[in-house]
């Protein structure tokens, strides 16, 4: 781990400071500029991004920066390990393509300034910045603000269109958001009175098994899970996420949740290295083994296909706590720990991709139909073959059928839970892809079934659009073929997980 | 001289102490929000007067005086404007709270 | 250690009635109180800088949002009755609760002897930012990122809140527009503090840079003295589409932003000051910040465009 | 028992009595004044972090006293939010509770 800040670091306050300027600019100069103002930004914040990834795999370490020159514990440092590099291209990728398809649903007014439109680019961006600010905090306490900045950003793209029940999942989202963010605080509280610094390297250093670190790590985690939605905590999340306009549901799905998840990642992976936790990482398994299984079966009962996707979102986070008890598993070696662990971060990316892809999709139907029942599916692949094209794509990621991200994940998960022994945890894995299959299929076969007279579109959807739908679960659907060398990347700055588990 | 000052500052501040404790008492036991209003404002009032006053014998410069009595002063004003306008609530609704 | 327990009693007891109070305003004015308890808790902790932000944010402003929230929601209080939970749950979290609170407490107790602390460093590196006051170097240089970014956090909240507003009345004014007591003594108090109120939070951010204060207890009294002044109609709301307001808004985290970009150049790090100058570039930024942050806190507590621009 | 422990303490018990009073209130006012009240028990417990760390001639340790200002700040900013999601609640449909059975049409 590098001392001081690194050649390339500046680049990780750009990805900050980039979506933030955005933010700044956007507010005063109103609504007719803000979508402009956004996409000026992607471009060059998409630059930074791969330059990140570049930078940390070229120096095959750790980006480093610390803000204002003053070194932890007194200052606050922002890192870019492979991880995190992997994350901010993902988020990249993911808000350019959002931004792009957003472009119709919210344009720039003619004469006045629209509410909706300004609200949502400007919080677009601060999601963006906010996602950034996670990826690569490197204190705890910068990291709650960071989470806190999310949660802000994310709130109010709920309830955009302003209908009542929106209103309430944004509240009840809200609410949660803010339990679990006053619980990681008082977790972080407790680290800094027992080792006197929030810096996440330094604190690995010091950091002993006792009351102290135990009660801060159980407290962060359960704030954090609230934060993810994991099982028993996912009540709030159907509502928010099949009530957001799409592109915003694509954001909060594909994304806002996945930065609770890595925090938990950094959390038990990165300061707690040191720390036996095996019982801990059995409970937070069989959590996702719950979220899994609740998530699909209820899935499967929606008639809504925006509450499914939401239902199915809830499972897809039950995978991804799965890999804790594969990847802590300190007596096998560390050598399928890490096959686990490359297979939970592919499901995250993976997923991200997939359920963007997929909310859009959706929004595409709601918005040639009128409506979203799934009985009354019948006639929109032909009408819309594209966008349900990119449906069945995403779907592949859930079910964890090949060619997909999902598919490489969920197949490195089970050779990691049968080789370690842990077959409880395939079995798990298997069901949740059968029912991922029947949710999924259940809406394509209505959607490909011939109306009994045709459909009659609403509105017409260019094909830009769906385009972009196409290309968001395209992508998906490659990380099931580039496997190998994006892995390694995310080792990189990872000491105790070796390489060669992968190979 | 100092034990005098101590002395009357020890009379000042049970003075104001009694009067915050028949405020008080006030508070708890008239029947309706006005008398209650106005055992509370005038006796803290004044209580919150003498503690000021015993406070004042032990001030340390000029400066602190003026800030010991400016408080005594915001406090009135407080006090006052507060009493008035749960006074006219009071009247309005016709309650007795 | 008299005067502390019976403080810490006080404030616990305080805080067991805002739990427990049957009427949601009764609970609210003892969350008021609980607020300024808390601030004198922070005086006996030594914290003074903590105190003022306590009594004037934690207490004041949001005592002053909930009440106003709690009043206009008074008669919706019945309809809770039905959705409470069972005992057998309330006795569940109860029982829960308390576990977690003594599990808590164990940790306090068992925290490690002699306490770990930054005190040093903090008070080592004070020269280097030129100012006297720790917490103020903390939140203005050592750790500034974390102070900039929740300025945005502010902005946030803010255009969130704005975001509620219906379509229609995009632009619009915030608040009800009929000033409570009009030529009352609230609007006399009002002609009366406010001037006094703004050179009060003027001195508190001022001083901030030696002694306790800083630019969000500034900029906190200032943002009540404009409320008082909405409130009693002494000044309408602004419309939320307003070019100047918005510049307000964001004016003082784009300051923050531009030096601290600047400092890439003139002091070799994002967010780092010229040790020469450092005392002269954070008044700099704090100035434009306290208007931005009393700005948004006041608006915040004027709530979403309510009424169409007239 | 120092002062420092004693408020400590008193920062543990207002963590849990403000998530009891999150946890059975159904009105969410209710539920936002017992949030500040959780907040209020977690700034405390870091004042007192800072109080016992006091050194180097200062009362207290300054960084998790400016962190409390930050976290204040933050804590007013989300009752604001919730607060005006609330109000805009009641305004749409008369009510101001969160009943299980809201779901999206």
């Amino acid at each position: 781990m590098p001392n001081s800040t690194t050649a390339g670091g500046f680049l990780l306050v750009l990805a900050i400071v980039l979506p933030v300027v955005g933010v700044l600019l956007s507010l005063p100069l109103g609504g007719r500029y803000a979508q402009r103002v956004a996409l000026i930004l992607m471009p060059a914040g998409l630059a930074v991004a791969v330059a990140i990834a570049v930078g940390v795999w070229r120096t095959n370490d750790v980006l480093q920066y610390f803000v204002g020159n003053w070194d932890p514990p007194l200052g606050v440092a922002f890192r870019a390990d492979g991880l995190s590099a992997v994350m901010i291209v993902t988020a990249a990728l993911l808000i350019c393509g959002i931004g792009l398809f957003a472009r119709a649903q919210f344009p720039t007014p003619h004469g006045a300034e629209a509410r909706a439109p300004l609200v949502f680019w400007t919080l677009l961006l601060a999601v963006w910045g906010a996602l950034n600010a996670v990826f690569i905090g490197g204190d705890l306490f910068n990291l709650y603000v960071a989470l806190e900045l999310l949660t802000f950003a994310a709130v109010p793209l709920v309830s955009l269109d302003g209908r009542a029940e929106t209103l309430a999942a944004a509240l009840r989202y809200l609410l949660f958001a803010l339990l679990g963010s006053i619980l990681y605080l008082l977790g972080a509280v407790l680290l800094y009175g027992t080792y006197g610094t929030l810096d996440i390297v330094l604190l690995s250093g010091r950091i002993q098994a006792g009351p102290a670190a135990w009660g801060a790590i159980s407290l962060m985690t359960v704030g954090l899970l609230a934060k993810a939605a994991l099982y028993p905590f996912h009540l709030w999340l159907p509502p928010a996420h099949a009530g957001a306009p799409a592109p915003a549901s694509a954001i909060l799905s594909g994304l806002v949740v996945k930065a609770p998840f890595f925090l938990v990642v950094r959390l038990w992976f990165d300061v707690t290295p040191k720390m036996p936790e095996r019982i801990a990482a059995q409970v937070l398994g069989i959590l996702g083994a719950a979220a899994i299984l609740v998530g699909s079966v209820v899935a499967l009962r929606q008639a809504r296909l925006k509450l499914l996707i939401a239902y199915s979102t809830v499972a897809q986070i039950g995978y991804l706590f799965l890999m804790f008890p594969l990847a802590i598993e300190p007596e096998t070696g560390h050598a399928w720990a890490s096959t686990a662990w490359t297979a939970g971060m592919l499901q995250a990316i993976s997923h991200a991709f997939a359920k963007a892809a997929m909310f859009m999709a959706a929004g595409l139907i709601a918005e040639a139909l009128g409506h979203d029942r799934i009985a009354r599916l019948s006639g929109i692949g032909r009408a819309l073959p594209i966008t349900v094209l990119a449906f069945g794509l995403g779907g592949l990621s859930l079910m964890g059928l090949p060619p997909s991200g999902g598919f490489v994940a969920k197949a490195m998960l089970l050779t990691a839970a049968v080789a370690e022994g842990q077959w409880w945890w395939a079995v798990v894995v298997l069901t949740g892809g059968l029912l991922a299959g029947g949710y999924v299929f259940l809406v394509l076969a209505r959607a490909l079934a011939d109306a009994s007279e045709p459909v009659t579109l609403r509105s017409t959807i260019s094909p830009g659009r769906q385009a972009v739908v196409v290309a968001l679960a395209l992508c998906a659907v490659l990380l099931g073929f580039v496997p190998l060398r994006p892995l390694e990347l995310l080792q990189i700055g990872r000491p105790d997980i070796a390489i060669g588990g992968l190979r | 001289m100092s034990f005098a000052l101590d002395v009357l500052t020890i009379l000042a501040v049970l003075t104001g102490s009694f009067f915050f404790l028949a405020g008080t008492v006030g508070l708890l036991r008239f029947p309706d929000s006005l008398s209650r209003l106005h055992a509370l404002t005038k006796a803290d009032n004044l209580g919150l007067g003498f503690v000021i006053l015993g406070l004042l014998f032990q001030a340390e410069g000029l400066f602190a005086a003026l800030k010991l009595v400016g408080i005594w002063l915001f406090a009135l004003l407080a006090g006052a404007t507060v009493a008035q306008l749960i006074a006219r609530t009071a009247r309005m609704s016709g309650s007795t709270m | 250690m008299a005067f502390d327990i019976g403080l810490a009693t006080l404030v616990l007891g305080v805080a067991a009635w805002t739990i427990a109070a049957r009427d949601t305003f009764a609970a609210v004015i003892g969350f008021v109180a609980f607020g300024l308890l808390l601030a004198l808790v922070w005086v006996r902790v030594a914290a003074p800088d903590v105190a003022l932000a306590e009594a004037a944010l934690g207490s004041g402003l949001t005592g002053g949002l909930l009440l106003s929230a709690s009043s206009r929601l008074a008669h919706t209080n019945g309809s809770a009755v039905i959705e409470k939970p069972s005992a057998i749950m309330r006795l569940a979290a109860a029982l829960f609760c308390t576990l977690m609170s003594a599990a808590l407490a164990a940790i306090v107790l068992l925290l490690p002897e002699p306490a770990p602390t930054l005190a040093p460093q903090a008070a080592a590196n004070l020269a280097a930012t030129g100012l006297g006051n720790p917490v103020t170097a903390v939140l203005m240089a050592y750790r500034a990122i974390d102070t900039l970014l929740e300025v945005v956090v502010l902005l946030l909240a803010l255009a969130g809140t704005w975001s509620l507003a219906p379509d229609h009345l995009w632009g619009g004014l915030p608040g009800r527009g009929d000033p409570v007591d009009r030529g009352g003594v609230l609007t006399f108090d009002a002609q009366l503090l406010v001037p006094i109120g703004i050179l009060v939070g003027i001195h508190i951010f001022w001083v901030g840079s030696v002694a306790p204060g800083g630019e969000f207890q500034g900029a906190t009294i200032l943002a009540a003295m404009w409320i008082l002044a909405m409130m009693t109609g002494l000044v309408d709301a602004p419309g939320v589409s307003g070019r100047w307001l918005r510049l307000a808004l964001v004016v003082g985290p784009a300051v923050f932003l531009a030096i601290g970009l600047a400092g890439f150049a003139l002091a070799g790090a994002f967010l780092a000051y010229p040790e020469s100058h450092a005392k002269l570039v954070i008044l700099t930024i704090e100035v434009p910040v306290t208007l931005s942050i009393a700005a948004t806190l006041a608006l915040l507590v004027a709530g979403p465009p309510n009424r169409a621009l007239k | 028992m120092s002062d420092a422990t004693l408020y400590g303490v008193l920062g543990a018990v207002l963590v849990g009595l403000g998530l009891f009073g999150l946890i059975v209130h159904p009105q969410p006012l209710r539920k936002i004044l017992a949030f500040n009240l959780i907040g209020g028990g977690v700034f405390l417990l870091f004042g007192v972090v800072a109080r016992r760390g006091a050194s180097a001639g200062l009362g207290g340790d300054p960084v998790p006293q400016a962190l409390v200002i930050t976290g204040l700040v933050v804590a007013f900013a989300a009752t604001a939010l919730a607060v005006a999601l609330l109000l805009r609640l009641f305004q749409e449909t008369g009510r101001a509770t969160l009943r299980s059975d809201d779901s999206p049409p």
